[in-house]
């Protein structure tokens, strides 16, 4: 029993957070934000250093390490609301790698783990996916529906841009024409609760950047004689939010280890890290903008940008009622 | 007990709900804040000209004297019929009000015509950078200067300030004070050199507000308001009468939220969903309640002339209900209300303000602690 | 428009609660719980005063008041946690006289105003009404089911004791064969809502009390060489009980008024008394046990019983999820 | 990262499986706390009788020197097989481990054994009525007495007191002394003149906790534990041994409830309430963290020798989910569910314990706070 991440595995974190600390400081991303990202020199990058391919198998040309592993990164990638569309990536890949034929995985998978190649992932009601990340400019998309997936590459997919009022990422509704793009022969569950397991670090990120901004602000922040840390509503606020931290991020890297470790237990560890992180990241943003004050409404003081990622990337993978829906399955099998 | 309307009530609500069917204040002008300031200061130049300017102003002063009840229906009949608050709102509920109480002869002849007309657009500088929740920490400082004042600061949150010519200012006027003493009340002619308005961006991406940035501005003795060393007091007349009427305004506002989110939802066959149904009613409740506390607190206002426990909880239940409410319509409503721009994402956004804009929920708390429940002060 | 408690209907409030405060101390309230009520000599000496009748037209020997005045004395009621059988007996009363015949009128309503007999009404599932306030030794209970009321004597009606957490006040389950008792003729749905709204109205006392309890508390009591009540999340909290009230006076008040003015709102009102009531009972009295300390949690502090009424009283006319989809369906509507 | 257990954790919960699977604790005596409380103690006597006493103590003191895991392990075992806590519980957790760092090799020898068998029972004397939360405000005076102390005070909240031999207590040995300073530990001597134990009624209408009044106790300079005026820092060293184990004890239990809730509401058919499940989903979840950061916390004080934020955190997560799902139970199971001495309503009922004892959740999110998040204490 051991459940933290090892030596290598906090390496790896700590490498990322002080790569992004340095290309992607709050300027960078409001520049990205305000210009309509994305942060293709980011990119190219993160590209450079294998990073999309962190949980592509090495024989597909990727570091072959785990969903542990890449969810340390997405953590990172959340913390600093980098503009590069790895988990987009990852969830494609992770498509493709499970449910692809060999053929499938032979053309895409080493690709992706270049970086020559981004993908992304979509789950569609009716031929039309509402809310897909980094579509746009996507080599392939995989659509994902009733429990079927299909590849579609950019030319077959309609890809419709969609503001949101997430800047920090491109996102966009994907549709197709029935029986467009090539089926993926495999059962896609698996991939996706994978990529609900990164999205859900993600947002881990977002929790715990929300919460160290807060604590340096209310640390410095003085109003009525004395740092507005020290008044006990602010200080149990930033309690909270460290229990919403602490909260998505053990639901978080417990799916990922699902994912690494356990297939049975997957499904319901990835519907548990999705509730959670959506919960806690939305509740933890908030409150980053309700502890800086009235600065906190202002778009130069930034926690804003996590409070509106937060929003929408709890969406990128379903809602929460339908994750809840499937923990309370799960609790009523149980019994 | 009577939750209905006097027989005068309801004939000032139908003389006004007449005049409504007769003038409507046009289509609301969307993305153009400046053309969208305009509409709303033509509505109120229409407004005055046929003497619903002002109404709960007194008759002396170029207003109606309506009651406190007529006032709440004239806010709630304009928010029924989806007209916009008049261009010039703090001329009309926080400038008229504390000149009438403070103002000398002089100052009421000169402010009070054009705060009616909105010929004469105000703000208000209370706020500071540093000051935040704590009024008392006011650091601007009106320097004696002859046979006037010069002013020195920063103020931040005036809301109106780059449409405003005249801004009611809190400034400390003996250097040596501390907290509530020593501050003067000016009220500071806006055009002229010394001082600049800088808007501050929302995140919404909105410029609602404002930084004013006073450097060397001046004003002549004739300006103070309430004599020197006494603004505090002024400055707490003005905040009385802040939220007075707008309450009702806000209550009918979140009613048609309610209203419309629910329609949203049925055309969508949300409302199957009975998790929905269940959240629709609680905050539907919630803005019920809202309305039912306002009532009780301008009854208790009329009766007693003080505000009760009520008028420090309704802006609570207001800032509650309205991020309760946008939260459940982006969560319902999925991908698509969370486009920018769209209305509920904009209700979202709008919505963390609320919890912060004229009063945080943090002050709140500890007034309602401390001046209704009386308890202790933290040491 | 005058939305507070006339001149005459604050004197009735201020009676009752000078009178209650001198026959329901603490300590009685406790002798009761423990002796396992109801307090008989109470009963007895409220039945003196008429109140029993407070809402019983003056034409049967009823005070000839409003659901108002009836509400600002069930909130006197509830604040004392007064072990008398009163709303029982309004409830009743109110299905009596809206729905019942001219000779039930004429054979109840007088010896209900005067005391001398009690009733209650409960609403039934197939036959059995699962929670029924004082019941036992009611003289005639008002069974409502499926939208028809019939009229039990003692005699006929099985009434089973039922120890709930709450021995304040003395349940039932109450069951009837089918047919057995008289028809009420008419339609019980507005009695029905008169009672919810007076259920409420007694959830607002106990609101009201768990603030007061607290305020004085924690205003008293020191630690850290203070009062806790100058702990920013010691009086933060006591604003939400203050809320918490505040909120179920406005929407009990309100259901009262429409009981007495505008039946047309009543249904409406009354599930939305019933349903903010009980939630802010539940929260307030919750919040009154953890503001205590430790000594919240001690069966002689006294606040339990509070949190215990609060719990089974907002279960009397129907659950608070059933209010909810009355509201939800009313807003759904009007839209 | 590895959730799974290493081969010799495994061994160690197998035969620690085996060994419950031929013994039973037998069936839980029910209404009679007294009963209750001998069948806890037989059934240590049991566990001590096969090593299973004490897990995570050193062998040398006639533990089995568990790592934390397996400690963790036992826990949950008992826990999984509806065994109950080993009777002195507090000896095992609190009382050993305190003497193990701060006694003499004479303390030692006294008193492991009988801890360990539960022939002698341990209770905590640390909580005084005016001092609450604010363990330093400690007013309990032992005076030097001859050889020894006589100690005059009161002590609440000290539960297991009136089946106690034995009392770690905090004195007051310097009477001019303030706060942290001047406290003394002793390890007194319940089985006398001079202390009495007053059982404190609690909402549920059982007793578990007691008040104890002490008139002119004796201890001796031998039953000073750690020196004398060292006593806040050996009581430090008690209260960090606090809830170590137990977390993983009440993790399971709160999964048994969920587990319990979940076939009750689908044996009537609740769970066909959308609501119903959502909630329920919620609660599940809650627990479902509160196991998963325990275990973290676990992994971090195995690997720092310091406890990490988590163990800050699982108490806050396990009082509100404990609160969450009894009221969840409540309402969704209605008026049955509500009759005295129901599962369900003393479940609601002891769950509003869960956020006042072993540190209110103010005291914890203070400490959260300062400690975990360095933020400035209020002055």
């Amino acid at each position: 029993m051991n459940f933290d991440l090892s030596e290598d595995q906090r390496e790896i974190k700590r490498t990322a957070r002080d790569l992004l600390a340095d290309r992607c400081p709050p300027e960078r991303v409001r520049a990205v934000a305000e210009g309509g990202g994305p942060d293709g020199a980011l990119a190219a990058e993160l590209a450079e250093l294998g990073w999309p391919g962190i949980a592509i198998p090495a024989e597909h040309d990727g570091l072959g390490l785990g969903a542990v592993e890449a969810a340390a990164l997405l953590e990172e990638l959340g913390y600093a609301l980098a503009g590069a569309p790895l988990l987009a990536t990852a969830a494609a890949a992770f498509a493709i790698e499970g449910a692809g034929s060999d053929a499938q995985r032979a053309e895409w998978l080493p690709r992706l783990a270049a970086g020559s190649a981004t993908a992304t992932l979509g789950i569609a009601h009716g031929d039309v996916a509402a809310l897909v990340a980094d579509a746009e400019g996507a080599d392939a998309i995989v659509l994902v529906q009733d429990g079927r997936a299909r590849l579609l590459t950019a030319a077959e997919a309609e890809v419709s841009p969609l503001e949101t009022i997430d800047p920090t990422r491109r996102y966009a509704r994907v549709g197709a024409p029935p029986g467009a793009g090539e089926p993926l022969p495999g059962d896609p569950a698996a991939a996706v609760d994978r990529a609900a397991a990164l999205a859900a670090a993600e947002l881990v990120g977002v929790c715990q950047r929300a919460l160290d901004d807060t604590v340096a602000y209310v640390g410095e922040r003085r109003q009525f004689g004395r740092p507005i840390g020290s008044f006990q509503a602010v200080a149990h606020r930033c309690s909270d939010m460290l229990l919403a931290a602490e909260s998505a991020r053990s639901a978080a890297y417990f799916a990922a280890w699902s994912a690494d470790a356990d297939p049975d237990g997957l499904p319901f560890a990835a519907a548990l890290a999705h509730s959670v992180a959506a919960t806690s990241a939305r509740e933890a943003t908030a409150s980053a903008i309700q502890a800086h004050g009235g600065v906190g409404f202002t778009w130069e003081a930034d926690v804003h940008w996590l409070y509106k990622r937060a929003q929408v990337a709890s969406r990128l993978f379903g809602s929460v009622g339908a994750a809840r829906e499937r923990i309370a399955g799960a609790v009523a099998a149980r019994g | 007990m009577d939750l209905t309307f006097t027989p005068s009530e309801t004939a000032f609500r139908d003389e006004l709900r007449g005049w409504l069917a007769d003038n409507d204040p046009g289509p609301e002008p969307h993305g153009d804040e400046h053309a969208h300031f305009a509409w709303r200061l033509d509505w109120q130049r229409r407004l005055a000209a046929a003497g619903w300017s002002g109404v709960h102003w007194p008759v002396e002063h170029g207003g109606r004297g309506a009651t406190l009840t007529e006032s709440a229906i004239f806010f709630e009949e304009l928010a029924n019929r989806r007209a916009p608050l008049p261009g010039n709102v703090l001329g009309l509920l926080l400038a008229g009000p504390t000149i009438m109480t403070w103002g000398d002869e002089a100052q009421r002849e000169r402010h009070l015509g054009p705060i009616l007309t909105g010929e004469e657009v105000w703000c208000q500088g209370f706020s500071e950078p540093d000051a935040g929740s704590d009024l008392a920490a006011v650091k601007t400082r009106a320097a004696r200067d002859g046979d006037g004042w010069t002013i020195t600061g920063q103020k931040v949150w005036t809301s109106y300030a780059h449409h405003a010519r005249w801004c009611m200012l809190l400034a400390r006027t003996d250097p040596a004070s501390e907290r509530h003493r020593g501050l003067t009340y000016f009220l500071l002619d806006m055009e002229q050199d010394g001082v600049e308005v800088v808007p501050l961006r929302q995140i919404t991406g909105e410029s609602h507000f404002n930084e004013l940035f006073l450097d060397g501005a001046r004003a002549t003795d004739a300006q103070v308001l309430g004599g020197e060393g006494n603004g505090w007091r002024v400055a707490m007349t003005t905040l009385s009468n802040e939220r007075s009427g707008l309450a009702f305004f806000h209550q009918v506002r979140m009613r048609q939220l309610v209203d419309a989110l629910a329609a949203e939802l049925a055309e969508r066959g949300g409302l199957d969903d009975p998790r929905t149904a269940d959240a629709l009613a609680d905050v539907a409740a919630q803005v019920e309640v809202l309305r039912l506390t306002a009532y009780r607190g301008l009854t208790r206002l009329e009766r007693t002339g003080e505000p009760g426990p009520e008028s420090a909880l309704t802006k609570l239940m207001w800032s509650r209900a309205n991020q309760a409410l946008t939260q459940l319509a982006v969560d319902a409503l999925g991908p698509d209300a969370l486009t920018a721009g769209s209305r509920w994402s904009y209700e979202l956004l709008r919505a963390r303000g609320n919890t912060l804009e004229g009063g945080t929920t943090e002050i709140l708390k500890n007034i309602a602690a401390q001046r209704v429940l009386g308890l202790p002060r933290a040491s």
